[in-house]
């Protein structure tokens, strides 16, 4: 399953990275006399109510996908795991920290990211700054509570015992031992983001409405629910492949990494 | 426990201050004009800076802050700019759905998640749980809305088996009958919910198998399923408890979403709508409201855990 | 065991849930609106919305029939001196308000003053009165400066026009709109509740005073036939539309274009498109920025822009727009092709050439658009394309409109912006004829004109000196109009006595289920 | 033996605060893991510190190398006081006290190859002026504990217990410290492995000559390994002395507890009576806190907490009854 | 006959599809009323064979995959699950190395003892309840109508032991299998356990198999003994004469390996390089590669038990060899 999704993963990749060259159509070309044709030659995916295409807009979408996808991520773990992981370490500075955390988690996540993006207003960079700040709240409890537990290993202590300082333990001793939560924190936010994309690409607070995404495309052919169902039917299933693929992908991650696993020879 | 419960919510207090002026801040850095939106389409600048003036939007905004909080303290939101009513009556219009949306959503996450997971859980492995788990998976995939849109037209219009949208309060004509229009948006706002419900469970209850009070159990020649039930899934219920907060959390998100689908009189709906209007005092006390009923909620999931966990103590 | 009783029970209440579905509420119409109304006081309210629900309970002194004409409707008739400066109108008697209170001319008096000081519209027919009095019991008598052709008009117009009000209501009464306790009038159905988020309930009122003789329009005769109007803001249109194919409302409004085909096809559903067009507005700054004053630059923008493609894009099927460059529709007695021939050209070409002789050195143009609107935004689109083939720089700025409203008034914050515009009886309630509306037009030119066109009361020569206006809209190009576009509504098929199409706003008294 | 010793250790004491304050509240509930404990190391010396689970005997090894804080007492190196440096001034002291830990599993970074594990206290001590020669450093203390050099390149899951227990060894013999804590050093290893590690320790200890302070609950361990022994009971010594003494002549019931509970192979032991299980650290019980389980018992044990009595030749015991014991003895 | 019975008990662990040996033929029997005692270090295979007896290893990885399991004249392998559990808690028991996680953390330690009876014997929970008392009160848990509503957190390491021990005895097994009973005990603590182990022993007649790595525990506890090697016996032998005379040249170097408190040695006897993993591969003795005097046919042929008196056999080629 996790191969199954991680191809997929790799094809939306790949069109993320050649949309220019693939596309049939300028996605953003509009043609009112092909107004919502049915997909077909050589509209794969028909047209939309301009008349793009909507397989290219699809094509150019993975690229939003992963734009936003990636941008979260990054944003959420630089920003939610250096937080999280300094808190832990510095407890005190910690305390201050995670109570502004706490603030922050108060809020649904949705509601915080609609109020911030209406702050903002919309554009790619906010889409991403806004969702990143929704995840970096979970990212930093989550490495706040793990750099705990690795502050209480032994091998910690025996650092100490040699005489390592501060930042040699953050980041010689501590941060490498959480690249691989890291790993899977990031494929599940990954997935998160395209779902909470979407949803505020839905009340119309996400991505600028002329971007090509997956989110948008179904937000603004919603209408067309019986009259064109192609306009909601492939960038649907677009979206529902990718998040379910990275889940996968995030699943098995995870389960390889757990040591329960591991430990079932010697743990029976 | 009361005492318990009492300092718990002492602090809140701090975290309930920071986020209010969160609220405020984040509300009053929207750009857009109430007094513009109110007065419409062909009203003159001047018009619009005379009406601001009169509702007070003019005055430096950490005395607006102090002002409301006030106010806030002592039950009173203010007065919604576009209803002309107070805010609190507001959102309790919107209480209603809110609350009977959550508690129906509640219902099919606990009929569906509780025993798929723990079916799922029981047949490690095997086609059952590749099934259950799979299937958790794609449901946790699907964007709300889309979902929404789906239901709608097959059940409301296609089949014409449960009404589309809205909600006539039960108090209306109908009564208790009127439930059937949260069905669908109920069922839309648990299917991601209980897919994660599920995965929990089966998760925590593959954990709780693995430990040792449970080959205790075993070891008396007890019957699987009783195994299971009361002593596999009784010890898995603490770390679902847990979930159920975070889960509370997903529903007041996925609840704007949902509630905008089906066109819910929601306090959900009510936050998008005052985002659009620029309603100040509406959405912060909406958001306040939600704020505070969150950690409320996490307040009970916490006194649960200590109900389900007996090691846990309040004291 | 005790898990089967549970099932068994639960399949059951759900089988009773689905059974007795929209059995109920015959004496109800169910009017599913784009959202909620900001307020119903309709002298300082001009939301469309607001009026479709309020001329249910609140009535003016006139109103228009079929033919757009204004008749009386709480006014008996009236008289105009020889001089056209004195007019008395007589009210209906044995009007009764909400209250069941008479109405008197104190009433009228009140209404109309509040209306002249605060109210949206009153400042155009204000300005030209002298004085207003009471005179007699059901007579009110209005001088004015200058003789003023569209007071009539004015008065019948009641989106953010003279409703009558009771005089006790208006007591200290402002600009601001007044509370929903105090919505009390004399239309055929009146204010029940409001619950915020969830509907606005207007209810038969019993002690109804219709105006007599065949309803022709909103004039005639007047029966409510419903117990209940109820209004639900259902503001996703697929949820509106799906809404009435279930059966879950009996009407809804605001209806994309591109789903007409099928719903006038669909036998669920019955279309009522609008008898008025509203039209889009692309407003240009005359304040500040690079458009400020160049009106050869303007014309360049308006040389290239053909508006037929946004319009095939934003609306769809051709019976629901028309490419027509007169402010006012074909058939209209306002309708005229001064200037018009400019209205869509589309030549990037000429516009080039255009712009280049103005001086345009290509520095941005900030177009502001909104989401809200989707045909709006569409039309935005395909604008920015030509314009962007004709040389121009668009810098489209996309906001909610709530953000775009506030921005319209910061005059350096923007060049160009897109609105539209409801159909108006009478062309002096064309925004743009208000010299403070957000783009600012007031030139010396404008001014004579407009002055002139007030001053007379000859429909013939009010007629001429509106061409002459239009003309120099298409000279100056203060705004752009993009078409005319006709909306539809749907509506239940079980609707009885609905009329084909819509004057302005829907009204449902006449109407059945 | 030389009358100044590396180590001396008086009255320390460590205390944690249990839970949170309370907002409140009457202010915190204390544990107190160690209680008022002086002892002394000299060079060359290996002492015991012995004692159940909960004694607080490691906490003493961790308040020693600071990562715990002490709450009192004092704790000198060579006469230098160090429980009241600051980190950053006790970080060059730290080559001098080393620390081997009970679990070899988690002892070593998962991340980091032996060698960057090794080079670590080198570079940070200034110990190798590049990295040939400390890979030559580390090459050398492989093998003085038994490991190929060779294995300097692979990571630690790749090792048994026992060899990570020697690479532990190696991280803190390549220092080459004065004084070493060995905390539960051998107690997760296999009895087979044990041994090797046990005379690992032994050799190096006699061969460079290095203090030790060595904590276990094995007396089996200790009696094979200490010239001196001090056993411990809820966060106090209860006796101190030399093997012998220790091992032949206890002389506090709590030490005759331990020693008679030890299962033997050789038949024909005699059990000392014991009336309780161990008290709960966090709320000890009052005078001295062994009389619950003490047949010797008698009020003043249940009021007064007794002080450390000589018994000549360094041996103390702190019992209100020494002299009933003693008698015993005969 | 004995009480149990094993044959050539053989166990395997399912590693990616593929079945991994770990357990290669055990055999020994459990004769009613005495003590059995298994020692091995560290993945020998001794717990895995003592969980194979009591039926615990179904749904897991691990498979058993010959050899029968006699008890009281039954073969374990072949019974109806049904007939399995209704001698599992009842005439067999265990009790396991790790007393604080052993019990249920969210039932009340009578309540769980009150399951075992319930499950077996047709009493009412009033009676199970008293039961329960009365076996807290036969394990010497203090105050035993208090204790009987505590939690398990609420007791120290020794007490829930006791519980654990009471538990198993709820419906007077015939064999208690104790895994490691003491392991995680303080040393005062395991004293008094193994001593109510065979106070309890003398009172109801019940046999024991007692596993553990600590050679101390079993020489005072058991009557005979099996020593275990990667998943092999390699010795068995009547105590006394086990740690008299000791045959296998393993054995040998288990027992010089303890550091003893009674005596002082200047130097361990350590058995040189590693204990081999459960379920790698060795040929030959698997003792060969750290046998002080393995011979080439060490390396090649797997020795068989060879008897060194009526009672003691040995897997060794050169049993007894080199006695000091």
């Amino acid at each position: 399953m996790a191969t199954i999704g991680l191809i997929w993963l790799c094809l939306v990749l790949f069109a993320a990275v050649a949309a220019p060259l693939i596309v049939p159509f300028d996605p953003l070309d509009i043609d009112p006399v092909n107004r919502l044709a049915e997909p077909g030659w050589p509209h794969l995916f028909g047209t939309d109510h301009y008349g793009r295409d909507t397989f290219s807009r699809s094509l150019y979408g993975a690229r939003m996908t992963m734009f936003i996808g990636v941008g979260s991520v990054v944003f959420a773990l630089a920003t939610g795991g250096l937080i999280g992981m300094l808190s832990a370490y510095f407890i005190r500075l910690g305390n201050f920290l995670m109570r502004g955390i706490d603030v922050l988690m108060a809020f649904p996540a949705l509601l915080l990211a609609l109020v911030l993006m209406t702050l903002l207003e919309r554009s790619v960079t906010n889409t991403i700054i806004v969702i990143g700040i929704v995840y970096a709240t979970t990212t930093a409890r989550i490495l706040f509570g793990m750099t705990l537990k690795l502050k209480r290993e032994v091998f910690i202590d025996a650092a100490i015992c040699s005489g390592a300082g501060h930042s040699s333990i953050l980041f010689r001793h501590i941060l490498p031992n959480l690249i691989s939560p890291l790993l899977v924190q990031a494929s599940f936010i990954f997935a998160f983001a395209q779902l909470q994309a979407a949803a505020l690409d839905f009340l119309g607070l996400g991505l600028p409405p002329e971007v090509p995404s997956w989110g948008n495309m179904l937000s603004e052919s919603r209408i067309y629910v019986t009259r064109a169902p192609w306009l909601l039917i492939f960038p649907g299933l677009l979206i529902i492949l990718s998040v379910f693929s990275m889940n996968m992908v995030g699943d098995a991650m995870r389960d390889s990494m757990d040591p329960r696993f591991k430990d079932d020879i010697a743990g029976v | 426990m009361l005492a318990y419960t009492f300092k718990r919510l002492l602090a809140l207090v701090p975290t309930l201050l920071a986020a209010s002026v969160l609220v405020f801040l984040f509300v009053h850095l929207i750009p857009g004009d109430p007094a513009a939106i109110l007065l419409g389409d062909s009203a003159t600048p001047e018009d619009v800076a005379r009406l601001s003036r009169e509702m007070g939007l003019d005055r430096p905004i950490y005395v607006q802050y102090f002002i409301w909080l006030g106010n806030a303290l002592q039950g009173d939101f203010g007065t919604s700019v576009f209803f002309r009513t107070p805010v609190m009556e507001v959102i309790a219009g919107g209480a209603e759905t809110s609350i009977l949306l959550a508690l129906l959503t509640m219902v099919w996450i606990i009929l569906l998640g509780i025993p798929i997971g723990v079916l799922s859980a029981t047949r490690h492995g095997t086609w059952v749980d590749q099934l259950a788990s799979g299937g958790a998976m794609l449901f946790a995939s699907v964007p709300t809305f889309w979902l929404g849109l789906y239901l709608i037209l097959i059940f409301a219009v296609w089949l014409g088996w449960f009404p589309s949208s809205g909600f006539p309060s039960i108090h209306d004509e109908g009564g208790l009958l009127n439930l059937r229009y949260l069905l669908l948006p109920s069922m839309t706002l648990a299917a991601p919910n209980a897919a994660l419900i599920i995965r929990l469970v089966r998760a925590s209850m593959l954990d709780v198998q693995r430990e040792d009070h449970v080959r205790t159990a075993r070891a008396k020649g007890l019957h699987p399923a009783r195994v299971a039930i009361k002593h596999v899934f009784r010890n898995a219920l603490i770390s679902v408890a847990a979930a159920f907060g975070f889960t509370f959390a997903a529903l007041i998100s996925e609840a704007v979403v949902t509630e905008t689908v089906f066109s819910l009189p929601g306090v959900g709906r009510l936050v998008v709508q005052s985002i659009l209007r620029r309603d100040y005092p509406v959405i912060q006390g909406v958001i306040l409201v939600i704020v505070c009923l969150y950690m409320v909620i996490n307040l009970i999931v916490d006194l649960a855990y200590a109900w389900l966990d007996p090691r846990v103590s309040l004291k | 065991m005790k898990l089967k009783t549970w099932l068994k029970s639960a399949v059951m209440a759900g089988a009773l849930l689905t059974i007795s579905g929209s059995a109920m509420a015959d004496g109800m119409l169910r009017y599913a609106t784009v959202g909620e109304p900001p307020s119903l006081d309709q002298q300082v309210i001009t939301s469309d919305l607001a009026t479709t629900i309020a001329h249910h309970m609140f009535e003016g002194l006139y109103t228009f029939n079929s033919s757009n004409a204004p008749v009386p409707l709480l006014a008996a008739g009236d008289e105009t001196s020889a001089d056209g400066k004195t007019i008395t109108i007589t009210l209906r008697q044995g009007v009764s308000f909400h209250n069941g209170d008479p109405m008197t001319s104190a009433d009228v008096l009140a209404s109309l003053k509040r209306w002249g000081e605060f109210g949206s519209r009153g400042a155009l027919l204000f300005d030209n009165v002298d004085s207003v009095e009471a005179t007699g019991d059901h007579e009110i008598t209005i001088k004015l400066k200058e003789p003023f052709g569209p007071w009539k008009n004015l008065m019948a117009f009641i989106n953010g026009g003279p409703a009558i009000y009771p005089a006790s209501v208006l007591e200290g009464a402002g600009k601001e709109p007044i509370a929903p306790e105090n919505y009390i009038g004399t239309g055929p159905y009146k204010f029940a509740s409001w619950e915020p988020n969830r509907y606005v309930e207007l209810v038969r009122f019993d002690g109804y005073s219709s105006p007599e003789g065949e309803p022709d329009g909103y004039g005639g005769k007047r029966v409510a036939e419903f117990d209940t109007l109820r209004f639900i803001p259902v503001s996703d249109v697929g949820t509106r539309v799906a809404g009435v194919r279930a059966g879950d409302y009996d009407y809804a409004e605001s209806i994309p274009g591109d789903l007409f085909a099928d719903l006038d096809a669909d036998a669920s559903v019955k279309t009522i498109v609008n008898g008025s067009p509203l039209f889009g507005l692309v407003f240009l700054n005359s304040q500040e920025g690079p458009l400020k004053e160049n009106f050869a630059l303007r014309r360049a923008i308006q040389m290239a822009i053909d508006k037929v493609p946004a319009l095939q894009v934003s609306i769809g099927p051709d019976q629901l727009w028309s490419a027509n460059g007169s402010f006012m529709p074909k058939g209209n007695v306002w309708y005229t092709e001064a200037g018009a021939e400019a209205f869509s050209k589309g030549d990037a070409e000429a516009a080039k050439a255009m712009a280049k002789e103005a001086g345009y050195d290509g520095e941005p143009i900030k177009f502001m658009v909104s989401t809200n609107y989707p045909f709006h935004y569409d039309s935005a689109i395909v604008y920015t394309k030509q314009l962007a083939q004709a040389g121009f720089n668009i810098d489209l700025q996309v906001y909610d409109w709530a953000t775009l409203i506030d921005k319209r008034g910061k005059a350096d914050q923007w060049d160009m912006f897109f609105t539209h515009h409801g159909f108006v009886p009478d062309p002096i309630l064309i925004s743009v004829m208000n010299d403070s509306y957000p783009g600012w037009w007031a030139t010396p030119e404008k001014a004579e004109l407009k002055a002139k066109f007030t001053a007379s009361s000859d429909p013939a020569e009010r007629e001429k000196i509106w061409a002459e206006i239009q003309a120099l809209i298409y000279e100056q190009v203060p705004t752009m109009k993009t078409g005319d576009v006709y909306t539809y509504n749907i509506a239940s098929p079980a609707l009885k006595g609905l009329a084909d199409a819509t004057l302005i706003w829907p009204s449902f008294w006449n109407v059945s289920k | 033996m030389s009358a100044a010793p590396l180590l001396q250790v008086e009255d320390l004491k460590t205390h944690f605060a249990l839970g949170t304050a309370r907002p409140f509240g009457s202010g915190r509930r204390v544990l107190k893991a160690v209680d008022g404990v002086s002892f002394s190391i000299r060079a060359g010396e290996v002492l015991s510190l012995v004692g159940e689970s909960g004694c607080g005997k490691s906490t003493v090894g961790r308040t020693l190398t600071r990562l715990e804080t002490a709450s009192g007492g004092t704790a000198r190196l060579d006469g230098r006081e160090i429980l009241s440096l600051s980190q950053s001034a006790f970080r060059p002291l730290r080559r001098e006290i080393q620390m081997i830990f009970q679990d070899p599993f988690a002892s070593l970074n998962p991340r980091l190859t032996i060698e960057q594990t090794l080079a670590e206290p080198l570079r940070i001590h200034g110990l190798a002026k590049n990295r040939t020669e400390a890979r030559a450093l580390i090459a050398e203390t492989l093998q003085l504990v038994g490991l190929d050099p060779q294995v300097m390149e692979r990571f630690p899951h790749e090792f048994s217990g026992g060899q990570r227990q020697r690479i532990g060894i190696a991280r803190v013999m390549i220092l080459k410290p004065r004084l070493v804590i060995a905390d539960e050093a051998v107690s997760a290893l296999d009895v087979s492995i044990q041994a090797q590690v046990l005379n690992l320790i032994k050799d190096l200890q006699r061969d460079s000559g290095v203090s030790m302070l060595f904590i276990s609950h094995d007396l089996g361990v200790v009696r094979h390994v200490s010239d001196r022994v001090a056993v411990m009971y809820l966060g106090r010594i209860v006796e101190i002395g030399s093997r012998a003494d220790i091992f032949e002549r206890p002389s506090h019931p709590y030490t005759r507890l331990l020693l008679s509970s030890i299962p033997r192979i050789v038949p024909g032991r005699k059990r000392v009576e014991d009336l309780g299980e161990p008290a709960n650290a966090a709320s000890p019980p009052s005078g001295c806190a062994f009389h619950p389980r003490c047949k010797f018992a008698t009020d003043i044990c249940r009021s007064a907490q007794p002080l450390a009595q000589p018994l000549g030749n360094e041996h103390f015991s702190a019992c209100h009854h020494i002299a009933e014991l003693q008698k015993d003895h005969a | 006959m004995a009480l149990l019975e094993v044959k050539d008990l053989a166990i395997a662990v399912a590693v990616g599809g593929q079945l991994v040996p770990v357990v290669h033929g055990v055999s020994f029997t459990v004769e009613a009323g005495k003590t059995l005692g298994i020692v091995g270090e560290s993945g020998c295979g001794k717990s895995l064979t003592s969980l194979a007896i009591m039926g615990l290893l179904e749904g897991s990885q691990v498979r058993i995959t010959s050899g029968s399991i006699l008890f009281d004249g039954q073969d374990m392998l072949t019974l109806p699950a049904e007939r399995r559990r209704a001698i599992m808690g009842a005439d067999m028991a265990m009790i396991f190395q790790e007393p604080m996680t052993s019990l249920n953390p969210v039932y009340r330690v009578g309540e769980q003892i009150a399951e075992s009876i319930l499950q077996h014997r047709k009493v009412s929970k009033a009676q199970a309840r008293e039961r329960a008392i009365e076996l807290l009160r036969l394990v010497r848990i203090p105050d035993p109508e208090g204790r009987v509503d505590s939690f398990p957190h609420q007791l120290s390491g020794g007490m829930r032991q006791r519980v654990m021990i009471a538990m198993a005895l709820a419906c007077d097994p015939k064999l208690l299998i104790a895994d490691e009973p003491t392991t995680a005990l303080d040393v005062t603590v395991q004293a008094r356990i193994l001593d109510l182990l065979k106070e309890l022993q003398d009172e109801t007649g019940m046999a024991i198999m007692l596993i553990s790595h600590d050679l101390g525990v079993i020489a005072e506890t058991c009557d005979d003994v099996a020593v275990m090697y990667w998943g092999k016996i390699i010795e068995t032998a009547p105590a006394d004469e086990l740690f008299s005379t000791m045959a296998h040249p393993y054995t040998r170097g288990l027992m010089a390996s303890i550091p003893v408190s009674d005596r002082e040695v200047e130097r361990l006897e350590a058995i040189p390089s590693r204990v081999p993993m459960l379920g790698e591969k060795l040929d030959g003795c698997a003792f060969h590669p750290r046998c002080g005097r393995a011979r080439p046919i060490c390396s090649d042929i797997d020795p068989v038990a060879i008897a060194v008196s009526p009672s003691h056999f040995a897997r060794c080629h050169f049993p007894g060899e080199d006695q000091a």
